[in-house]
């Protein structure tokens, strides 16, 4: 009865995710926050970094929205505790190519459970749901990376 | 007898498949589809009448010229204007939202004036207020919601002062279904000496409205939710205010006069009509309300109620369904917000969608009641005179997937 | 080869007799006829795709929306603007002059400083200043005319100064044809530090513009004078400047986050677009300069320039017919204002409309125009993509008419 | 070569009063002045009246216009001197009635001259330049009946 497109957009570990999202807190100890909404549907994250020197000591993120938002950025920040800079940078961007359709991206073993994403690239409306949070990162990098310096050219 | 589905056939997009699903269209208070009655008469327009108006004198001028004063004939009719002067053409209700705060607020209010608008309003009937209270120093101040999302009265009387100077209500909630007592309110808001003006997107939708008989001072409303084409609306306004009204944007049409240093103006409507109007938008809207009443009201607010009362008794089958708004129907219009369990709203509409039903799921340009309900978005499903019982069967269906998927 | 009459089909309300002769629509200036490629986009628009753009997750709500923003793509590359979100959609012309005056000038402009106009403008881009100078005690300046219409720009650079804040200037004079040297005058005024809004309603219409070339802040033009439809047009302004600007009206789609007493804005060109936008309109917009850059802007421009020459001559052998504006044909566009005889100028307009051919006859919303030369009003016939030689010869056998009556 | 329609607009009669209006100067010593304008068109007039006790002792105008405009205003003009309120009243009502189709009107000899504009009827958008001059008329002599009082009963 369920259309084989929607099961691959909610996959279990994607409704999993939603409603037991992981560092899903406020973080006392910050370095920056980046405050990222979707105005048009209303999701909206607060995503919290600590960096220390060139890499992320620790991520959490507070908001509410839709499964695909929720999901994604609870995901990424499973991935993000320890992460180097560029590494960081280069998951956001691997990840946006994979919601943009690119089927390398998609195969690429990086992504790790992010891939269970992948189903949302055949959904253009929702693309900006799983994009919240990592927008929220890059955007976090920039402003960290403009302070932090030396780092920069890499991650643009 | 009125069949909807024979009306359905008038609307060539509910013709079609979505998803391969026949198109369930319950998005109408977004926007509403149009009749082919009003399809033709663009289009005719564009193909024989085309021309500048009150500008020419040739052939084509003055039959474009015709067409659109009357069209703001119908349009009066369908609101029951004294004067069909009275009747501005704006591009929806936003903007003669906007008209009114700019052109009549920023003349008549100062610091320590009020403006009385509600919790439960659109944006549009509330950003114009406060950019005013922000350019005059005037205050904001608002009429709560209960918990079924009806205006709280009772206070009416102490919150009303004759600081007041202007009450901005809708008559019905876009985001709720709440249907106001606007009368009453316009009732007691003159009592204090302020201004009225009735947020009429969704009301005069349904059926006509008699703005004499409700007593406001200014009533807006747009095209394109009552089977007109885009980027129109209208301005109602009593003429007399409207006289001393201050212009709104300067260009053609609006002018008597110009010298270099200082212009004088045309008279109402046309003072607040600068520019080049959107002429077919206008005509279209005048077939739009031709249209409806052509259908007759009388059966079209008596099929709505009977689809309402039918959706409302099965969608409160559903299982951890939460409906928003009032809990009597005769307190609603024909709209339906809720929550299912905790799946999304957005993700209710993807799941709806590849079943062919389209509801929104969002804010609803309403984040006040959103809060006020502790909830950032709900689902929306808004009937109109085509829906049919077969439609909510069809979202009741959708919203079992939900369940499935996400129960 | 470019043929105007095969082009003329491509219209169908040119395929018409009025007053029981073919038409001849030579009322361009005021707005241009539909060709049938747009009026089947808007169609298709209403039966397949119509619904609220940018708040819906349905596939009609992405359809429309997609169709929406793909047109503002189309209308940024019409005038070679670098980004796509420097595209704000208006009702037209007037409308996008108003905004800059609204959201730019009452932030930026206060008693002493000066806004530059000419006294070519036509009154849309010299009402909203007069009224912004009126707010803000600005002091409102005119660019002279010369006896042929021209700019006289001699004195440019004594009436340019830091105190000139704005300088609103059009590059095509819809009453009189004369091409400005927009180019020139912006670099002056650049010069001195002033923002340059060029009203390109007349400019492009019948050629793609150049913003970055321009080098202009501001562009604004409509889109039913350019095959689109009516209730449609642009700004074009510099992101930068867009970005620090204050909203225009308030509504809903311009906000970001809303709270009782404050609210903060959408990013551009949202920031701008509050309320339902004209949907229908934009997508049209879209479709029309599709259709004139798929005939080719080159070709359009070598044929209007071919009609002008002919008609000029034409009409120059008109006894007692008397042509404003540059003699030089480089220097006008494809507009020819003139009067006859004694004959009134409604009395040649009437007397041609009953031999089936369109003038204007009026000021032409340039009072100051009319009052330069010393009339009250001219007979203007304006040509376009479609016009023939055909109609320039039952134009000048019109008045053949004008003159056995009053000669 | 000239429709019969474009005929009876233009007939010599107007023509003769648009080349040589009559009364087309400034009245020193006028009691009322109208200015009324089609700010479509451009058309405009000032209607000058010296009204005393219950006549028009003289009327006067300037401005410009199209043909029929001045014509109707001019041939008004000579009716008016010496007309008596009530009287000029009736003939702008008349005009009025000739102008929006009315037959009887278009028959009735008090019309005198004023009839041969009656061809105008038959263009919708030149009514107004027809009735300018007595549009102005009407209004003056609602305004300075205000003042005289008592005749105001007829009038309205
Ligand atoms: C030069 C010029 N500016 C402004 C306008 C106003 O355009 P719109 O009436 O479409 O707002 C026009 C056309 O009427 C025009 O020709
Ligand atoms: C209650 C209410 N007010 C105002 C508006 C704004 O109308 P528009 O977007 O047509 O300007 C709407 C619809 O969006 C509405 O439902």
């Amino acid at each position: 009865m369920e259309s084989p497109q929607l099961s691959s957009l909610y996959q279990q570990l994607i409704l999993e995710h939603y409603r037991n999202p992981r560092n899903k807190a406020e973080l006392d100890e910050k370095t920056v926050e980046i405050h990222m909404a979707n105005p048009v549907c209303g999701d909206e994250i607060r995503l919290q970094l600590r960096i220390e020197g060139d890499h992320i000591a620790e991520a959490k993120f507070v908001g509410s929205g839709c499964s695909i938002s929720q999901a994604a950025v609870s995901m990424m920040t499973t991935r993000l505790q320890g992460a180097n800079l560029v590494e960081a940078d280069a998951l956001a961007k691997r990840f946006t190519e994979m919601m943009h359709g690119d089927e390398t991206a998609a195969k690429d073993k990086t992504l790790g459970d992010l891939r269970a994403l992948e189903g949302v690239s055949k959904f253009p409306v929702r693309i900006k749901c799983a994009l919240l949070g990592f927008d929220a990162l890059q955007e976090a990098l920039k402003k960290e990376v403009g302070e932090v310096g030396g780092v920069g050219g890499d991650l643009n | 007898m009125y069949d909807p589905v024979r009306v359905r056939r008038d609307f060539p997009a509910l013709d079609q498949n979505v998803n391969g699903k026949p198109l369930v269209y319950l998005d109408n208070a977004a926007t509403s589809q149009k009749p082919r009655a009003v399809l033709d008469v663009l289009d005719a327009y564009y193909k024989r009448d085309n021309a500048n108006v009150h500008r020419g004198i040739h052939q084509l001028s003055q039959r474009a010229t015709v067409a659109y004063e009357a069209a703001r004939s119908k349009v009066a009719g369908w609101i029951h204007a004294p004067d069909e002067s009275e009747v501005i053409w704006t591009r929806g209700t936003t903007e003669a939202i906007n008209l009114v705060a700019i052109a009549w607020g920023l003349d008549n209010l100062s610091e320590g004036d009020e403006i009385l608008i509600s919790v439960l309003e659109h944006h549009s009937n509330i950003i114009p207020w406060q950019i005013l209270a922000a350019r005059t120093k005037a205050t904001l101040r608002y009429l709560e919601i209960d918990d079924e999302g009806r205006l709280v009265l009772d206070d009416l009387e102490s919150v009303l002062t004759d600081r007041t100077k202007m009450v901005a209500i809708s008559d019905v909630s876009n985001s709720l279904g709440t249907i106001n007592p606007v009368k009453e309110i316009t009732r007691a808001a003159h009592a204090v000496g302020a201004i009225v003006l009735v947020d009429g997107a969704q009301g005069a939708v349904h059926t006509r409205v008699d703005v004499q008989d409700l007593g406001c001072d200014f009533y807006a409303f747009s095209g394109h939710k009552l089977c007109g084409p885009t980027g129109i609306g209208v301005l109602w306004g009593r003429k007399e205010l409207l006289e001393t009204m201050s212009p709104f944007q300067g260009g053609g049409e609006m002018i008597h006069i110009v010298d270099r240093d200082e212009s004088s103006w045309a008279s109402v409507p046309h003072k607040f009509e600068a520019g080049t109007p959107n002429i077919a938008g206008a005509i279209g809207m005048g077939a739009a309300v031709d249209y409806l009443s052509n259908l007759g009201v009388e059966h079209i607010e008596a099929h709505e109620k009977e689809i309402m009362a039918y959706a409302m008794g099965r969608l409160l089958e559903v299982p951890d369904i939460r409906i928003y708004g009032p809990s009597s129907l005769e307190e609603r219009s024909a709209v339906i917000s809720f929550t299912l369990g905790d799946a999304h709203p957005h993700d209710i509409s993807t799941i709806l969608d590849m079943d062919g039903v389209a509801v929104r799921a969002g804010h609803h340009c309403a984040q006040l009641v959103m809060k006020h309900f502790g909830v950032s978005a709900t689902a929306r499903a808004s009937f109109y005179l085509y829906t049919t019982k077969e439609d909510v069967d069809r979202l009741v269906d959708g919203l079992g997937q939900v369940t499935t998927i996400f129960g």
